[in-house]
């Protein structure tokens, strides 16, 4: 069952926000040393909303996303040639330190990665890191309250989080990102680990949260896309050139490219007919 | 065992035989193989336990606070110890820890963490692992060129330097693959929270990978402790307590070289003590490394 | 000033703060730290064959190649040669490996493929890495109060009923090449075996499995599987076995009996390169230091080249399991 | 505060040294006096190095020694002692040794225990059918310089194969082995079945080692002992006039082969080297031990196996002593 | 989404065999420790068709299998309660030795698994084990050119199996199994690493062995087991007391079990609505 493609230089219909632009991604090429990974694709994310990223697997969602906050820069080989309009700056300015952009857009990985250390000093690490002068444990409640897992650890913060079920360590992830009340959150298949239950949960408090953030949203579920995502973007790889180069295929309101997409390709995936 | 197969080699078979039979040849040899590496392991462990036991008669004997606190009996004379030897062994091991830690864990930061694919790291690795296969006396001999000559005299400085050369390769490859241990997602985590580089370090790798490189260190340290070949010309010995660090300082190890080439019973005895305190506190090293290593994350 | 050009457009609630300027200093102070401590290592080792190569320079002009093939080592004639120093290390640790290296070997196949209950695994594990964790003079000290007076009889015996062969050709006095060798065997073995422990365990599940789903009996497998699978990274642990060997020095300094001597027999006394210096350093004349500088050189080298070979067998190793070829 | 005399050198008088040092550290408030017993060797370099503050050789210094020491040098004989022939024969209580013998085991023409000149020497002696083990100083040493000397002076083979030296350049048709000091000469001595060695008469004393009776130049046998030492030192000539390039008189004397009938054929003085130049504190403790040395010292020479000073050189050394400054 | 099962002491119609059976697996009980993993399941495997095992995750196909050549020995805590009938022995009776049962009952694993010799070696590996004393290498070509990669290795018999790709290691190791003629083919998911295109290949191959061998085959892919399996015996799980149990739940020819199934749990599985 091959992925089906487009052939050749295919750009897809800029989508045009409908309200203020957090994040501006425009790539032009982002390369792991030869390797071309994506290509011409320009993604914003928009304020309050949840950005979904869906596509098949190696498409560059992952990369794409780790762009937008220089996570990527820890990849030696990694190139980015474009821009990334963060308000307004270009985040890839040379006068920019990725360390600060860090620190603004936080980000949420596949795997739930609590540190081995208390429960508390997760959620606080964001904190003393950011140097907060104010009521430290008064931000850690409350972040673990907004991230739903403060009924589940509220007797035992002093215990390690790596002892929390993977669901739950998944949530407090999400609450010590959310502990420094960071400006984006970047999620990459937060749930896919999850079972089912954690999953809905996790979803739920993605809708939530956007009401305060601004989330941007890998994931290979499409259902989760359509639950939670108001915008989605769907990404293809193009084979053409005998390398695998992913690249935007369409953007639009969530429910536009589920029900009515433009592409062909995105019809056939999200009806599920190759992945 | 044949007849076996040959009935089953060809094309079908209808009827096979399942049964063992413990004379066929394969049996035999099995069970000869099988003693073979049973032997092996119980010869194998008998030097283990003849040490041990002679250290426990022989050492035993003579392991009382006199022999931990008395300064070494010249031949002829009765009683004695080695508590300078002691303290000389636990100064040189420290000299060296202060030496070889610091720089060991440094090194492996740079090598696990900051640059793990540069020239450098590949080059230093590299010289790690070939230093570590490195004769201990010629660390003794390399100090004694730069340290006892220069500053003509045999100290616990040189001792504890050419120590720290033995220790340093040990140190920085256990703390680096005791870093590398930490999983690569708790470092993504702390980048992604805006970490520096030394902040991802201090918060969280070292905190993380600390039974690891702990237990590394502690072997490094037995392992420093029970030398004496590097200590053979650079710290020399002594048979008074260490005034400074800057004078010829005793040893167990070289206590016990001394003493055991030694005619007299008395210094004899005592070698065997000074074997069982080094080989207990070696031990006690060792073991130490273990209870802390078992803590994982 | 760190340059932040979020502050004033992210939103205004947020606790984010860049790193501050004291942050970023210790930042840079740290990973220069650690760039040094890594330099130190290679440092040290250039520091290390210069100091050895400068102090043995003088030796190496006087005595040139010589030094290798002399057989005199006397100080008061200044007349030096390692030939007999060089022959002990090699021997010595020759007859050590293929002792430790045959019950190293036995051993890590006795801890891997199912001899014991897990339990008793780490019980015998255990006692190989004490065995390792004993001082070397602690080793030396038993050699000469426990093993020779024990294999005195045994070479004694030896001597007599096979005396023609080469290996048994003299009588074992007291120090001599068997006991320092037998002891160096007990060193080397946990090296051997421990390498050789992990080679066995890097084979995966799947490959013991298919052995025994071809029908293949415990011995089978391990012979005809396991073992050519592991071999080269048993190999590279004979490798680094005998690198160790060749480099110890206090036991044998304590049991060989230190004598410049070139001889086939086990019961002869003998001399190495490391207890030469270990025997003779301390006493020696500035002259003499030069000629024990080179003959430090020479030890290095043979060292040197020997761990190389370890090393290069190893990283073979890793290469072939990855699958790579 | 305190001060610390640092010494280094034979091992020959070591056992009293460390005896007089002990007792003379803990009489005297404020200075600790400390010996290392390397060997002759070891103890000449390190006096040359600068890094002791005295040391001691049995082998004196050699005129070459001496220029190179640049803050000049005092010799003072301090105590003399004989060199035995200790061996290890299981139930053989006494042995006596012929004149032309004992070299000969040492150059390896004499190399069975029951060869017929020894037998016939020992009537009534059981001798096994055993290779004799020579255990020699595998370092530098005094012991060795003394011992090799005798042997020069009375055996023509030995002076043309080996001679005089402080490493002698051992025969390899002997069976050798080789151990460091005086203390690990006698060690391997009594660990050894079959083996003979050369060791300062205290060591044998001390440790209850068996000794064979030498056969003097006047052809009787002779035990070691107080009486047959001092008659062996008693004909011991000093040589007139000064140390070479020095105001310092020369206290080096040899009994190289003493005549006397009951004198112990292999004696001699033992000598502390000392500085003439240091600075006055040190000069001053250095000659208040020494002064301790020669009076209350000597008390203790005869129970430990050393011999006596004969008045005539005590007040030889307090003249010299003068010098150290 | 929960796994549907069925309650209490359920026990499956028996199959009726319509040919010859060459192993009658009975089982009563299979333990891991105190963990009772497979209950009351009787499947007879008949000669010169394909068995197919399908089921859920967990539901003891494995094990099953393993119990048929008594490769569960190696598991220490393994015991079966039971009987293994093969031809006119009970393969777990005392005096049977299991390595000669693993001679004639060969196996083929879910990750291929060639041993690190030469692909000649790798075939010849089981001849030698047996002693076999006629043409070696026209017996190594045969097996090759049956399981389909003589083409692909016939120039580089020397080289390591470890140099073939997956697919290629695979089907070496089916010829590996099939060089010294076993009576029965034991095949846990054979191809479940593979791509599809080698799945494939692997696929026909089971077709083409079953006229020579007796194949049983562990499948999670449904479609496998329609194209290859005569007779398919579905397994499920249950976890009415607490534990998690497989037992059998249909057993019958392969066109019967996925259009017109006896078990209602067995058409929701064939459909796909549970996994
Ligand atoms: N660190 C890296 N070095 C080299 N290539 C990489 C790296 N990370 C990803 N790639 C490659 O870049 C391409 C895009 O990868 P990416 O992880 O972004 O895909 P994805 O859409 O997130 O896929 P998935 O759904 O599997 O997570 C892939 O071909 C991948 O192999
Ligand atoms: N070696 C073992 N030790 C203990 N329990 C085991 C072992 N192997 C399997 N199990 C357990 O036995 C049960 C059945 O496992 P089995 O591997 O047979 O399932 P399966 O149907 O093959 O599943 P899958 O489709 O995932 O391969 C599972 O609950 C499993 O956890
Ligand atoms: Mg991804
Ligand atoms: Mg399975
Ligand atoms: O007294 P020596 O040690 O030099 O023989």
């Amino acid at each position: 069952m091959d992925t089906l493609t487009h052939q050749g230089d295919f750009i897809a219909t800029p989508y045009e926000p409908k309200g203020p632009v957090v994040i501006d991604c425009d790539v032009k090429n982002i390369y792991y040393g030869d390797f071309r990974a994506v290509r011409d694709s320009r993604i914003p994310i928009e304020k309050n909303k949840v950005t979904g990223f869906i596509g098949p697997s190696g498409c560059g969602k992952s990369t794409v996303l780790r762009s937008m906050n220089r996570m990527n820069d820890l990849v030696e080989s990694f190139r980015f040639d474009g821009k990334v309009q963060y308000h307004d700056h270009d985040i890839y300015d040379k006068k920019v330190d990725p360390v600060i952009v860090r620190r603004y857009i936080g980000m949420v990985f596949q795997l739930p990665n609590p540190f081995s250390m208390s429960i508390y000093d997760n959620v606080a690490f964001g904190l003393r890191l950011n140097n907060y002068k104010g009521d430290e444990e008064e931000m850690v409640v409350k972040a673990l309250k907004r991230a739903a897992i403060w009924n589940d650890v509220k007797d035992k913060l002093k215990n390690s989080g790596l002892s929390l079920s993977g669901g739950q360590q998944q949530r407090l992830c999400i609450a010590r990102a959310i502990a420094t009340e960071p400006d984006v959150l970047l999620m990459d298949e937060p749930a896919s680990a999850l079972d089912p239950i954690a999953t809905r949960q996790i979803e739920e408090l993605m809708v939530e949260l956007k009401e305060d953030y601004t989330v941007a949203l890998v994931t290979h579920n499409m259902q989760q896309a359509t639950r939670v995502a108001d915008v989605t973007a769907f990404m293809g790889v193009d084979i053409s050139k005998g390398g695998r180069t992913g690249y935007l295929v369409e953007m639009n309101e969530t429910r536009k490219v589920f029900e009515d997409p433009e592409q062909e390709l995105t019809k056939e995936y999200v009806r599920g007919e190759f992945s | 065992m044949s007849e076996v197969n040959e009935q089953m080699m060809p094309p079908k078979v209808v009827l096979p035989k399942l049964e063992k039979n413990l004379y066929e040849a394969r049996a035999i040899k099995s069970f000869l193989l099988t003693a073979m590496v049973w032997g092996l392991v119980i010869l194998a462990s008998i030097p283990l336990f003849s040490v041990i036991y002679m250290l426990i008669v022989e050492g035993g004997a003579r392991l009382d606070w006199e022999a931990i606190t008395a300064l070494p009996p010249a031949g002829f004379e009765t009683g004695g110890g080695f508590g300078n030897a002691i303290v000389g062994t636990l100064v040189m091991v420290g000299i060296a820890s202060a030496i070889s830690i610091p720089v060991g864990v440094l090194a492996a930061v740079y090598l696990s963490i900051l640059e793990p694919q540069s020239k450098l790291a590949t080059t230093s690795r590299f010289l790690a692992k070939v230093l570590t296969g490195f004769p201990s006396i010629l660390a003794g001999v390399f100090v004694y060129a730069i340290l006892v000559i220069t500053t003509k005299t045999y100290s616990a400085w040189a001792g504890g330097v050419a120590l720290a050369v033995l220790m340093l390769p040990t140190v920085t490859l256990a703390a680096e693959e005791a870093m590398r241990q930490v999983p690569q997602r708790m470092r993504d985590a702390a980048f992604g929270m805006g970490c520096t580089r030394t902040q991802v370090i201090f918060k969280v790798i070292l905190p993380t990978g600390m039974p690891g490189i702990l237990t590394g260190v502690i072997l490094a340290v037995a392992g420093a402790a029970g030398e004496s070949a590097p200590l053979l010309f650079t710290a020399l010995f002594s048979n008074y307590y260490m005034a400074e660090l800057a004078e010829p300082t005793a040893s167990l190890s070289i206590l016990i070289y001394n003493f055991s080439g030694m005619p007299f019973e008395n210094q004899i005895e005592l070698a065997w003590a000074a074997s069982l305190a080094l080989v207990v506190m070696v031990l006690f090293f060792n073991i130490l490394a273990r209870i802390v290593g078992r803590s994982k994350f | 000033m760190i340059f932040d050009p979020f502050k004033a457009s992210a939103s205004d609630k947020t606790l984010s703060m860049p790193p501050s300027q004291a942050d970023f200093l210790r930042d840079s102070a740290f990973r220069y730290l650690a760039y040094f401590g890594a330099l130190s290592i290679v440092l040290l080792v250039a520091y290390i064959v210069f100091e050895l190569g400068v102090q043995a320079l003088p030796a190496i002009q006087t005595h040139g190649f010589g030094f290798i093939t002399g057989t005199t080592w006397n100080a008061s004639e200044e007349e030096f040669g390692v030939l007999p120093e060089i022959w002990g290390t090699l021997y010595s640790s020759l007859i050590a490996l293929i002792i430790g290296g045959t019950f190293g070997v036995g051993i890590a196949i006795f801890l891997t493929q199912g001899f014991v209950h897990a339990k008793m695994e780490v019980t015998f594990r255990t006692i190989i890495e004490l065995l390792a964790a004993i001082p070397s003079v602690v080793y030396g000290l038993w050699g000469i109060y426990v093993l020779i007076p024990m294999l005195v009889p045994v070479a004694q015996w030896l001597h007599e009923t096979l005396g023609w062969f080469p290996l048994f050709s003299t009588e074992l006095g007291g120090p001599g090449l068997a006991p320092a060798a037998l002891v160096l065997a007990i060193m080397v073995l946990p090296t051997v075996a421990a390498i050789s422990t992990d080679a066995f365990r890097r084979i995966p599940y799947k490959v013991k499995e298919a052995a025994y789903g071809m029908g293949a009996t415990k011995w089978e497998v391990i012979l005809k599987v396991m073992l050519p699978t592991a071999s080269s990274g048993i190999l590279a642990g004979l490798v680094l076995g005998f690198g160790r060997a060749l480099g110890e020095t206090m036991a044998l300094a304590m049991l060989i009996g230190n004598v410049n001597n070139i001889s086939l027999s086990l019961f002869d006394p003998a001399n190495t390169l490391a207890s030469l210096l270990a025997s003779t350093f301390p006493e020696a004349g500035q002259i003499e230091i030069q000629a024990l500088m080179y003959a430090a050189l020479v030890l290095l080298a043979i060292t040197l080249v020997v761990n190389l070979l370890g090393l290069a067998v190893q990283q073979y190793t890793m290469r072939k399991f990855e699958g790579k070829k | 505060d305190e001060l610390k005399l640092i010494g280094s050198g034979a091992s020959f008088p070591a056992p009293l040294y460390m005896k007089w040092f002990k007792d003379y550290s803990k009489a005297t408030d404020g200075v600790r006096v400390d010996y290392q017993s390397k060997g002759s060797g070891a103890g000449i370099r390190d006096f040359i190095n600068g890094t002791v503050d005295f040391a001691a050789s049995d082998a004196a210094m050699k005129d070459s020694e001496i220029a190179q020491v640049e803050r000049g040098v005092v010799l003072i004989p301090m105590t003399a002692g004989e060199v035995v022939l200790s061996y290890n024969l299981p139930g053989v209580k006494t042995l006596k040794l012929p004149r032309d013998v004992y070299p000969e085991i040492f150059t390896g023409k004499v190399k069975m225990w029951n060869d017929p000149k020894i037998v016939a020497a020992n009537p009534g002696v059981k001798l096994p059918n055993k290779e004799i083990t020579v255990v020699v100083r595998s370092d530098s040493s005094g012991t060795s310089y003394v011992f090799s000397q005798h042997l020069t002076a009375i055996n023509a083979d030995f002076k043309e194969m080996v001679g005089t030296a402080k490493s002698p350049n051992w025969p390899k048709d002997a069976k050798i082995v080789k151990a460091p000091k005086n203390d690990g000469v006698t060690a391997t001595i009594k660990q050894t079945v079959g083996a003979i060695g050369y060791i300062e008469y205290g060591f044998a004393k001390l440790t209850k080692s068996p000794t064979a009776e030498l056969q003097n130049q006047a052809g009787n046998y002779v035990e070691a002992g107080d009486k047959t030492g001092a008659a062996a030192l008693a004909t011991t000539p000093f040589p007139e006039g000064n140390l070479p390039n020095s105001d310092v008189p020369d206290l080096r004397g040899w009994a190289t082969d003493p005549s006397g009938a009951d004198a112990y054929p292999i004696a001699s003085f033992t000598w502390l080297l000392v500085y003439k130049e240091q600075d006055d504190a040190k000069a001053k403790a250095i000659r208040d031990l020494i002064e301790y040395m020669l009076t209350t010292g000597q008390k203790s020479s005869d129970s430990m196996g050393y011999i006596p000073l004969p008045e005539a050189v005590v007040e030889k050394n307090r003249a010299v002593l003068k010098f150290v400054n």
